[in-house]
C-alpha cells in the first residue's frame, strides 16, 4: 500500500515539477506582446527600423564640430562626425559624443517656470510661455541701460539677435563668458594679435604640417580651442607628414595630456614662459643670422633659466632645435596666459613665428575671423560692479553658469542678490538658474535650430549650423523665439519672424559667397545648408598675419614670486568635463581622466615627493586654502608635476545640475582670485595654496590599478 | 579461507607492543546483540541540544544560504565580492573546497577497503557520509556562481529547440559531467554496505523508522547469497570508484590547468588538487569523529584512540605530499620561466595578502610536522581535532591563494584587483557549512553511522592467539 | 500489521496537497495556453478579404522589401482606400474613427521575436521567400495570428534547407544575434 | 548577386598617433548601450568599459611620461575565452573571423573572462537601469544585457552586419572603410584604422605590415586581429 502510494506521490511531484518548468521558463510569448502605434502619416524619409541621420553642431563646447545624429522612429540614438564638416572631418570628443545624455537628461527643466531664487517664501511654480513672454516684455521695458545680457560662448546666433536686440532698445551689448575661453586665454590671444598684426584674431595653427612645435601651455588635446582639430592635427604631425616625423615639445608646469604626448615636457615654473618664450626668441633670431629685435633682449637666456628652473643649457638646446628646424611652430594658450605675464607670453610667442618667418606658410600661423568674441573676465568683473551697485535691473543669463564658472572671489553671488530680477534660459537646473527669479528653459542643443561662426578650428572661413534632431521633448522654446515674441510684444519688433526666419537672414550673405554649395535663393540654400550642417568655402584657407610691428617692448614682466614654505603653485585645468557643464552627463562622469584614470570625482594632483615630505598619501582628503577660499579633495600622487605645484580639474564641485552632478568633488573656481592680466583675461598662474591634511581619506575612483601602474599595494 | 598467523612485530609497530591488544576495538569483541543495540540507541537519542542543533542549521540554511542566494538571483551577481579581473572568489574557492572534502569518504572506504587497511571499519560510512554530504554542498556552488542560474540546464547535454549543444571542449562541462557521475556513484556506494545495516535497523524499530527501513532495506535477509552478491558489489564499486574519485578532483584541476591564466597553467595541477583534497578529506574524517566520539552515544567504543592514531600517521604523510606538490608547482614555475607565472607566485608571498599564503603553509605543512610524529599527540582526541581544523583552514587559504590571489595580478598590471569577500559570499559560504552539518546531523539520526555488519565482520576475523606464553594478535582473510 | 498512518498519508493534507498541485498544474496549462492565443486588436482587420481583394502584402507592409521591419500600415494608407469604399461595418466606423481624431490604430504585432534576436526582412525577401513562409496563410486569416515553434531550430532549419552552401553563413551567431 | 566573401576583420592602433584621450571609450559606450555604473562600482573595478586606455608610467620626473595604450577585445583568431565556455556563448565567428559575445547565450560561468589575458570582457554585475528619457538614446541595433551576462568589444558586430546587408542588397561587394566600429570612427587623432585583413590591399593591411607592428601577448599565441603600431623615439608612446 504504502509503496503504491510512494509511487503516486512521485508522479505528482513530477508533474508539477513539469509545471513549474514550464511556468518558469516561459513557453510563448504572450508577455511579449506590445502595442505599437504606427505614424499616422508615414514620412517618406523614415522608416521604422532604419536610421535617419540629421547634420548639426556640436554645441558641447564653442569649437563648434560638425556632427550627424543617427535617430531612429523619433529618437537620438548615436552621435558622429561630420565627414565633410572643416572643424573635425568626421572626428569628435567624448563630450560631443555623449551629448545625448543631455538630451535626454531626466534633471531637464520641463517648462518655463517662476524660480523664486530658491526661497522658502516664494515656491517654485509652472507657468505658460504666454506668462514667460510677458515676464521677458515687461522685463526689456525697463531702462535699457539697467539691463544686462549675459551669455555662453555658444550659440552664435543667438548671441547675434541679442546684440540687435540691445542696440534697438538702446541697452548695453550682450557679455559672453565661459570658462572654457577664459582658461584658454582667448582675450589675451585677441588683444596679442590685435598688437602684433592690427587685426583681433583667434590664431590657426597648422600643427599637421609643422616639424618641431613648441607649446607653451596649451592643451590642445583636450581642452584648448578646438581639441579635435588639434587631436587630428596632432596625429597627422606624427604619422600624416610624408617629410619627417613631427616633434612636439612643451612647456607646462603640469603634464597634461598635451604635455603626456609631448616628445619633451619641460616642467617650466609658473609664470615664467614669457621670460623663456623671450629668451628663445633672441637665441632663435641669434641663430637664424637676424637681428635681434628690441622686445626680445629683455631677457637673457641665463636668466630666462634662473626663473623658470629649466638649465641653460637645455633651453639653448631647444633654441637651437627650433631655429635649425625646417617648419618650426610655437603655440601658446591656456596656463601660458592666464597669468600676469600672459599678454608678454602671447605676443612673445606669436613673435617667435614670425622670427622664423612662418606667418601664413604651411605649418605655420594663420588667423581665424574673430566675431562674436567673448568679453574679457574685467568686463565681467565691471557687470558685477554694477549689479552690486545696483545699477542693473534686469539680468537675462542663457548658456552660462557664472556662479559655478566665475572665481567666487568675484562676489557675482553677492552681486546677483542686488538685481531685482534675474531670468535664467538654461535648460538644466544649475545653480545660476536655481538662483533666478524665472526659468525659460531653451530647448537643448539637439532640439534648436542654429550657427556657429566663430570655429577657431577651421581651416577655412565655415560656418556650422544647427537644427533639431528630436522633436522637443519638454515645453522648451527656443530662447530666440521668446526675445522676438517678447520685443514684439512691447511693441520694438525686430523683423524677423521667428528663429528660423532670423537665421536665414543672417546667412543670406552666404549665398553666394563662393561656398562648396551655391543657390539661387534662401529655400533652396536652407536644404542645403541643413544637409550639410552648415556653409564653408571648399578650398582651406585662412588670410595670413602681416608681418608684424614688434614694439620695443611687450610690456613689463612680473618675474613669478617663489612660493613662500608650505605654499604651492595652484594651477586648474578642464579635462574632458568641460566648463563643468559636462559634468551632468553620466558617461563624460564615467569616462577616465586620461591622465589619472580618475572618474567621477575631484583631486588634487600632488608631486609624490612632496606629498611624502607631507606625509600624504593617495586618497587622503587636504584642504586647498588660498586667501580666497578653501576646497577640500583626495590627493593624487602625480608623477608629472612640479613639487612646487598643485593642480586641480576644473568641471566638479556642483551644488546643483542634477543628480549625475550634485555634491561631487571640489570647485576649484571657489578658490580662485579674481586678478586679470593686462589684456583682461584671469591671472590664475601665480596663485599660491596651502595644503592641510584633514585626517579622512576619500579613495578616488581610479581605473588604474595602483599596485600594478605605481607598484604599491 | 586462509587462516595466518603473523608474528606481532608485523601487525603493530614495536611501540605498541606493550600495549594492550585489547585496547584495540578488533580485539575487543562485544556480543551481537549488544553492539546493535548501541547502534539503535545511538541513533534514536536525541537531546533537546540536538534539535536547537538541528533548527538553528536549518534557519542558517534557510537564511544565509538560500536567503542569500535567492535575493542574489534577483539582484546580481554583485553582491558578490567578485570583481574584474577576479571574476571568481569565495563561491568557487568553497566549491574546491567542498570537492576535496568529498575525497576523504571514498579515499577511506574505497582505498583503504582495496587494500585492506582494517582500522578503516568503524568509520567507513562516517566518511561517505561526508563524501555525499560534501558533494551536496559542493554542487551547490557551480549553480550559485552563475549569473543566470535560471538557465543553468542548457549546460546539460539533451536535445533542443535550439540545435545547440554544450561545448564539450570546456572544462565546466567535463565538471558537471564528472560531479554528477562521482555524486551518484558515491551515492551508490554509501548505500551499498549500509543495507545490512538497514535491514538490521528495520528489525529493531517500528513505526515510520519501521517503514522507512523497510523501504530502503530492500527486503535483505542476509542469507549467504546475498551477503556473497553484496560483497562483490562492494568489491566492484570499491574498484571502480577509485578512478572516478581520482578524475573528479583532476578535472576540477582542470577547471584552472588548462585555462591560461598565468600561476593556473600547470600540468601539476591535478595530482597536487588530489594531494590536497586527500589531506582535507582525511582531516575532515578526524574532526568529524571526535565530533561524534564526543557527542554520540558508545561511540567511544567504536572509535578508539587507535583510529585517531592511523589516521594521523595518514595525515603526516599526505601532509608531506602536498608539500612536495607544492614545492613542484614553484619548480615548474622557475622551469617554465614564465615571467607572469613567476610574477604571480612572488605576488603569493609579498602582495597585500600574503598572510593567506603563510597561513596555508603554517597550518598546512608546520603544525601537522610539528605534531603528528608524536604518538601521544596523535592519540589525544582534542588535539587532532584542533589539527586537523587547522589543516582544513590551510587547505582553504590553498584555493584563496589559486583562485581570487592568482586572478587578481595577471599580465596587465594597469588591470590589476584585489578582491575582498563581501556578506552575501560569506554568508552562502556558511549557509553551506549550515547545509553540511544539518544533513549529517539528521543522517545521524536516520542511517546507523558505524557499519555494524563491517565491525562485526572484523572483530571475528581478528582473534589472540596463544603463542607460547605471548598473546599473539591474529587477522582472518576473509575472502 | 497494525502500523500507524504516517502523517502525509493522512486525508486533509493529500486533500491539500492536491489541491495545491491542481492549482500549480491549473496555472501552468492556462499560462501555456494564454501564451497561444493571439491578442486583442483594436480593429479586427479582415487580411482574407483585403488578399482576396488582389491587394500585395507589400502594398500596406512596403518596406519589409527594403528594411528590417515590415512596418504596419498608418491611417492615411487605409484611408486612402476606404475613402472610396462606402460599406459601412463596424470595423470601419473604427477606421473612421481613428482617421477622424487623427490618432494612430494601436496595433498589436503578433510576429515579433525578442529583442535579442535581430531579423531583417529584406535579405529574406530578396532570396524569394514568400511572405507565407513564415507569416502563415494569411489569406485565410482575418486578424494575423501567431505562428506557433517560430524558435531558433526553426530559422535554423529553414536556412540549412534553402542554402545549404551558406549554411556556415547562415548559422553564424551573428547573423541573428548582436 | 556579388557572392559573399568571408572576412577577416582586423584593427590597427597607431600608438604614435593615439592621445590617450579616452574618445573612444565614450563612442563605444553610446553606440553599444554600455551602461555606466557609478562612482563605487568603478572605483570597486567594475566599470564596464569594453575599451580602455592603459595608461602606465616610463621615465622619472622630469623626464617622466605617460604610455597609452588602447585595450580592446582582440578579436583573437586562437581565442582562449572560447573553448572554455560550457554553452558556447563566447563563439568564434567563421564567416566574420571575429569572437562573437552571444548575449542570450551566456549563463554567466565568466569562466571567459577570468581566461582573456587581455581583460577585454567585463560582466553585468547588476541589472542598470536607465532613468526615463533616457532610455530613448539606447541604439535598437545592440541587445541591452540583463544581469548575469558577459559583454566585450564585438568589433561593432552589428555594424558590420548592417554593412555587409546593405552591400548585398545593392549587389556590390563592401568597400575598404565603408565599415567602421564606432570607436574608429570617432577617433580624434585617426589612430585606430578597421577593415579586413583577408584583403591584402586594404588600409588596415598595408598598416598591419608596417615595421612598427608588434601584438599584445604575442607569446600566448592567441592570434590577435589587433595590431598596435609602436610610438616612435622614446616618448610618445
Amino acid at each position: 500500500m504504502s509503496e503504491k502510494i510512494t509511487r503516486r506521490d512521485f508522479l505528482k511531484l513530477t508533474a508539477m515539477g513539469a509545471a513549474a518548468t514550464a511556468v518558469m521558463t516561459g513557453c510563448g510569448p504572450m508577455s511579449r506582446y506590445v502595442v505599437r502605434r504606427p505614424y499616422t502619416q508615414m514620412p517618406e524619409y523614415n522608416q521604422t527600423g532604419e536610421s535617419t541621420y540629421y547634420a548639426s553642431t556640436c554645441r558641447e563646447c564653442p569649437a563648434g564640430c560638425g556632427i550627424l545624429v543617427r535617430t531612429r522612429e523619433g529618437r537620438a540614438l548615436t552621435i558622429e562626425g561630420n565627414p565633410n564638416h572643416p572643424v573635425n572631418r568626421g572626428r569628435l570628443c567624448a563630450r560631443g559624443l555623449t551629448a545625448q545624455q543631455g538630451l535626454y537628461n531626466p534633471d531637464r527643466v520641463r517648462g518655463p517656470r517662476f524660480q523664486g531664487r530658491g526661497k522658502p517664501t516664494s515656491p517654485p511654480r509652472d507657468l505658460t510661455w504666454e506668462e514667460a513672454v510677458q515676464v521677458v516684455g515687461s522685463a526689456l521695458q525697463k531702462p535699457p541701460e539697467r539691463i544686462a545680457f549675459l551669455l555662453g560662448l555658444v550659440p552664435d546666433h543667438l548671441f547675434d539677435l541679442v546684440s540687435e536686440l540691445t542696440q534697438a532698445l538702446g541697452a548695453p551689448p550682450p557679455l559672453r563668458y565661459g570658462a572654457l575661453a577664459a582658461l584658454d586665454g582667448r582675450t589675451t590671444l585677441l588683444e596679442a594679435t590685435r598688437r602684433l598684426f592690427d587685426t583681433p584674431a583667434l590664431p590657426y595653427f597648422d600643427l599637421a604640417q609643422a616639424e618641431v612645435t613648441l607649446a607653451f601651455g596649451a592643451d590642445f588635446l583636450q581642452a584648448w580651442l578646438s581639441p579635435v582639430t588639434y587631436t587630428r592635427a596632432y596625429g597627422n604631425m606624427r604619422q600624416g607628414n610624408p617629410r619627417r616625423r613631427g616633434e612636439l615639445i612643451v612647456f607646462e608646469p603640469r603634464q597634461s595630456l598635451t604635455a603626456g604626448n609631448a616628445d619633451r615636457w619641460v616642467p617650466i615654473a609658473p609664470g615664467s614662459e614669457a621670460h623663456v618664450a623671450l629668451a628663445l626668441g633672441g637665441r632663435v633670431a641669434e641663430l637664424r643670422g637676424l637681428p635681434v629685435p628690441e622686445a626680445f633682449r629683455a631677457v637673457s637666456l641665463e636668466e630666462a633659466a634662473r626663473v623658470s628652473g629649466i638649465p641653460a643649457a637645455q633651453l639653448e638646446d631647444l633654441a637651437v632645435t627650433f631655429a635649425t628646424a625646417e617648419r618650426p611652430l610655437a603655440l601658446v594658450g591656456g596656463s601660458a596666459l592666464t597669468q600676469p605675464n600672459g599678454l608678454v607670453t602671447a605676443q612673445a610667442v606669436l613673435a617667435l613665428n614670425a622670427l622664423v618667418n612662418n606667418l601664413g606658410q604651411p605649418g605655420g600661423v594663420f588667423l581665424t575671423p574673430a566675431e562674436a568674441t567673448p568679453a574679457p573676465l574685467t568686463a565681467v568683473s565691471d557687470l558685477v560692479r554694477r549689479m552690486q551697485a545696483g545699477e542693473i535691473e534686469v539680468l537675462f543669463i542663457h548658456g552660462v553658469n557664472p556662479l559655478f564658472e566665475l572665481p567666487a572671489a568675484l562676489g557675482f553671488a553677492a552681486a546677483l542678490e542686488n538685481v531685482p530680477l534675474v531670468i535664467s534660459f538654461a535648460p538644466f537646473p544649475d545653480e545660476t538658474a536655481l538662483q533666478s527669479d524665472y526659468i525659460f528653459p531653451d530647448h537643448s542643443a539637439l532640439e534648436s535650430f542654429g550657427y556657429q561662426r566663430s570655429l577657431a578650428g577651421a581651416d577655412r572661413p565655415a560656418w556650422s549650423a544647427s537644427q533639431p534632431v528630436v522633436v522637443p521633448l519638454y515645453n522648451t522654446r527656443a530662447t530666440v523665439d521668446v526675445l522676438l515674441a517678447a520685443a514684439q510684444a512691447i511693441g520694438r519688433a525686430l523683423p524677423y519672424r521667428d528663429e528660423v526666419d532670423f537665421i536665414q537672414q543672417k546667412i543670406l550673405p552666404l549665398l553666394n559667397a563662393g561656398g562648396f554649395y551655391t543657390a539661387p535663393e534662401i529655400l533652396t540654400f536652407w536644404s542645403r545648408w541643413l544637409q550639410y550642417g552648415g556653409w564653408w568655402t571648399p578650398a582651406a584657407g585662412l588670410p595670413a598675419p602681416r608681418s608684424p610691428r614688434l614694439p620695443a617692448s611687450f610690456g613689463t614682466l612680473t618675474p613669478p614670486p617663489a612660493p613662500a614654505e608650505g605654499q604651492f603653485y595652484l594651477l586648474t585645468y578642464t579635462n574632458h568635463l568641460g566648463d563643468g557643464s559636462g559634468a551632468n552627463r553620466p558617461w563624460l562622469q564615467e569616462l577616465p581622466d586620461a591622465m589619472t584614470t580618475v572618474t567621477w570625482n575631484t583631486w588634487v594632483e600632488i608631486h609624490p615627493t612632496t606629498a611624502e615630505h607631507l606625509g600624504l598619501k593617495d586618497d587622503d582628503v587636504v584642504r586647498i586654502t588660498t586667501p580666497y577660499g578653501a576646497v577640500e579633495a583626495s590627493v593624487y600622487r602625480y608623477p608629472a608635476i612640479r613639487p612646487d605645484t598643485i593642480a586641480i580639474p576644473f568641471g566638479q564641485g556642483h551644488t546643483a545640475l542634477g543628480r549625475w552632478a550634485e555634491g561631487r568633488g571640489c570647485n576649484p573656481a571657489q578658490i580662485l582670485p579674481a586678478a586679470t592680466n593686462p589684456a583682461g583675461d584671469p591671472a590664475f598662474i601665480g596663485t599660491t595654496a596651502t595644503l592641510m591634511p584633514t585626517g579622512r581619506r576619500r579613495p578616488l575612483a581610479r581605473v588604474e590599478s595602483k599596485d600594478g601602474v605605481y607598484g604599491e599595494h | 579461507m586462509a587462516v595466518e598467523s603473523k608474528p606481532l612485530e608485523t601487525v603493530l609497530p614495536a611501540a605498541h607492543v606493550e600495549e594492550d591488544p585489547r585496547e584495540h576495538l578488533m580485539f575487543d569483541p562485544r556480543p551481537r546483540e549488544e553492539m546493535n543495540r548501541m547502534i539503535m540507541e545511538a541513533m534514536t537519542t536525541t537531546s533537546r541540544r540536538y534539535w536547537a542543533w538541528v533548527i538553528g542549521l536549518a534557519l542558517v540554511v534557510l537564511i544565509c544560504l538560500f536567503g542569500a542566494w535567492g535575493n542574489m538571483i534577483l539582484t546580481g551577481m554583485g553582491l558578490a565580492g567578485i570583481r574584474r579581473p577576479v571574476f571568481w572568489g569565495l563561491f568557487i574557492v568553497t566549491f574546491v573546497f567542498w570537492i576535496g572534502i568529498s575525497h576523504a569518504g571514498t579515499f577511506v572506504s574505497a582505498i583503504l577497503r582495496v587494500f585492506k587497511a582494517e582500522f578503516r571499519r568503524p568509520f567507513t560510512r562516517a566518511s561517505e557520509l561526508m563524501t555525499t554530504f560534501g558533494l551536496a554542498a559542493g554542487a551547490l556552488f557551480p549553480l550559485i556562481h552563475l549569473g543566470r542560474v535560471w538557465v543553468f540546464y542548457w549546460m546539460i547535454p539533451y536535445p533542443n529547440a535550439r540545435w545547440l549543444w554544450p561545448n564539450f571542449r570546456s572544462p565546466l562541462v567535463w565538471d558537471f559531467l564528472a560531479i554528477t557521475t562521482y555524486l551518484l556513484s558515491s551515492t551508490i556506494y554509501l548505500y551499498l554496505p549500509l543495507v545490512p545495516d538497514l535491514a538490521m535497523a528495520r528489525d529493531r524499530t517500528t513505526g515510520w523508522r519501521h517503514t522507512l527501513y523497510r523501504l530502503l532495506a530492500l527486503g535483505w535477509r542476509g542469507t549467504e547469497a546475498e551477503w556473497h552478491r553484496l560483497r562483490r558489489a562492494i568489491t566492484i564499486f570499491a574498484f571502480a570508484i577509485i578512478p572516478v574519485m581520482f578524475s573528479v578532483h583532476t578535472i576540477v584541476s582542470w577547471d584552472f590547468a588548462v585555462g591560461v591564466v598565468a600561476g593556473w597553467h600547470s600540468t601539476i595541477f591535478g595530482p597536487y588538487f588530489i594531494i590536497g583534497a586527500i589531506l582535507s578529506g582525511v582531516a575532515a574524517v578526524v574532526s568529524i569523529l571526535f565530533v561524534l566520539r564526543s557527542t554520540m552515544q558508545h561511540m567511544d567504543y567504536f572509535i578508539r584512540k587507535e583510529h585517531f592514531d592511523a589516521l594521523g600517521k595518514l595525515l603526516l604523510v599526505f601532509s608531506m605530499a602536498w608539500a612536495y606538490f607544492f614545492f613542484n608547482d614553484y619548480l615548474l614555475t622557475w622551469y617554465g620561466g614564465e615571467e607572469a607565472a613567476r610574477r604571480i607566485l612572488t605576488l603569493h608571498a609579498t602582495g597585500p595578502a600574503a598572510w593567506v599564503w603563510y597561513l596555508m603553509l603554517i597550518c598546512n605543512v608546520l603544525i601537522p610536522w610539528l605534531t603528528l610524529w608524536n604518538r601521544t599527540i596523535r592519540r589525544t582526541p582534542w588535539a587532532m581535532f584542533i589539527i586537523t581544523l587547522l589543516i582544513n583552514v590551510g587547505m582553504y587559504a590553498e584555493r584563496y591563494t589559486i583562485i581570487p590571489l592568482t586572478l587578481g595580478h595577471q599580465r596587465m598590471p594597469f588591470d590589476w584587483g584585489v578582491y575582498t569577500p563581501r556578506p552575501t559570499e560569506i554568508s552562502i559560504v556558511i549557509g553551506t557549512f549550515a547545509l553540511f552539518l544539518l544533513l549529517y546531523l539528521l543522517a545521524s539520526r536516520l542511517i546507523p553511522l558505524v557499519p555494524v555488519w563491517e565491525v562485526q565482520e572484523g572483530q571475528m576475523a581478528h582473534t589472540l592467539r596463544r603463542v607460547g606464553k605471548a598473546e599473539v594478535p591474529s587477522v582472518t582473510e576473509l575472502e | 500489521m497494525q502500523v500507524k498512518k504516517p502523517w502525509w498519508q493522512s486525508g486533509g493534507v493529500r486533500i491539500a496537497l492536491a489541491l495545491v498541485l491542481l492549482i500549480l498544474f491549473g496555472g501552468a496549462v492556462s499560462g501555456i495556453y494564454l501564451s497561444q492565443i493571439p491578442p486583442e486588436q483594436p480593429i479586427a482587420f479582415p487580411h482574407k478579404t483585403h488578399v482576396a481583394l488582389g491587394a500585395q502584402c507589400t502594398y500596406c507592409h512596403p518596406a519589409a522589401a527594403w528594411g528590417p521591419n515590415a512596418g504596419l500600415p498608418g491611417i492615411s494608407k487605409c484611408w486612402g482606400c476606404h475613402q472610396q469604399v462606402q460599406k459601412k461595418s463596424p470595423e470601419l466606423e473604427k477606421l473612421a474613427g481613428y482617421v477622424q481624431r487623427n490618432e494612430p490604430i494601436p496595433w498589436v504585432p503578433v510576429a515579433i521575436q525578442p529583442d535579442f534576436v535581430k531579423f531583417n526582412h529584406q535579405p529574406h525577401v530578396q532570396a524569394g521567400i514568400a511572405c507565407e513562409t513564415c507569416h502563415g496563410p494569411v489569406s485565410q486569416m482575418t486578424v494575423a495570428l501567431p505562428q506557433p515553434r517560430q524558435n531558433m531550430g526553426w530559422c535554423l532549419d529553414c536556412h540549412q534547407r534553402m542554402r545549404p552552401n551558406d549554411f556556415v553563413r547562415l548559422s553564424d551567431c551573428a547573423t541573428c544575434h548582436y | 548577386m556579388a557572392e559573399e566573401r568571408p572576412a577577416k576583420w582586423g584593427l590597427v592602433v597607431d600608438l604614435d598617433r593615439c592621445t590617450g584621450c579616452n574618445a573612444c571609450i565614450a563612442a563605444c559606450s553610446m553606440e553599444n548601450n554600455v551602461p555606466f555604473v557609478g562612482e563605487d562600482e568603478v572605483a570597486y573595478g567594475r566599470a564596464l568599459y569594453w575599451i580602455r586606455t592603459q595608461r602606465y608610467w616610463e621615465g622619472e620626473y622630469p623626464a617622466v611620461t605617460p604610455t597609452f595604450q588602447p585595450v580592446m577585445c582582440q578579436q583573437c583568431g586562437n581565442a582562449p575565452c572560447e573553448p572554455v565556455c560550457p554553452v558556447y556563448a563566447s563563439v568564434h565567428s567563421e564567416e566574420e573571423q571575429i569572437n562573437l559575445a552571444v548575449y542570450n547565450r551566456c549563463v554567466g560561468t565568466r569562466y571567459c573572462a577570468n581566461n582573456c589575458p587581455y581583460f577585454a570582457r567585463v560582466f553585468n554585475w547588476f541589472d542598470y537601469e536607465l532613468p526615463e528619457p533616457m532610455r530613448s538614446y539606447l541604439n535598437p541595433d545592440v541587445t541591452v544585457r540583463r544581469r548575469g551576462v558577459m559583454e566585450k568589444c564585438t568589433f561593432c558586430v552589428q555594424r558590420i552586419v548592417r554593412g555587409r546587408q546593405k552591400a548585398r542588397a545593392e549587389g556590390r561587394e563592401l568597400r575598404d572603410g565603408e565599415i567602421q566600429p564606432a570607436c574608429v570612427q570617432a577617433c580624434p587623432a585617426e589612430a585606430l584604422v578597421f577593415g579586413d585583413l583577408s584583403d591584402p590591399e586594404s588600409r588596415v593591411s598595408q598598416l598591419a605590415r608596417s615595421q612598427r607592428r608588434y601584438h599584445l601577448l604575442e607569446e600566448l599565441g592567441t592570434l590577435p586581429r589587433v595590431t598596435y603600431l609602436k610610438g616612435v623615439g622614446n616618448h610618445g608612446g
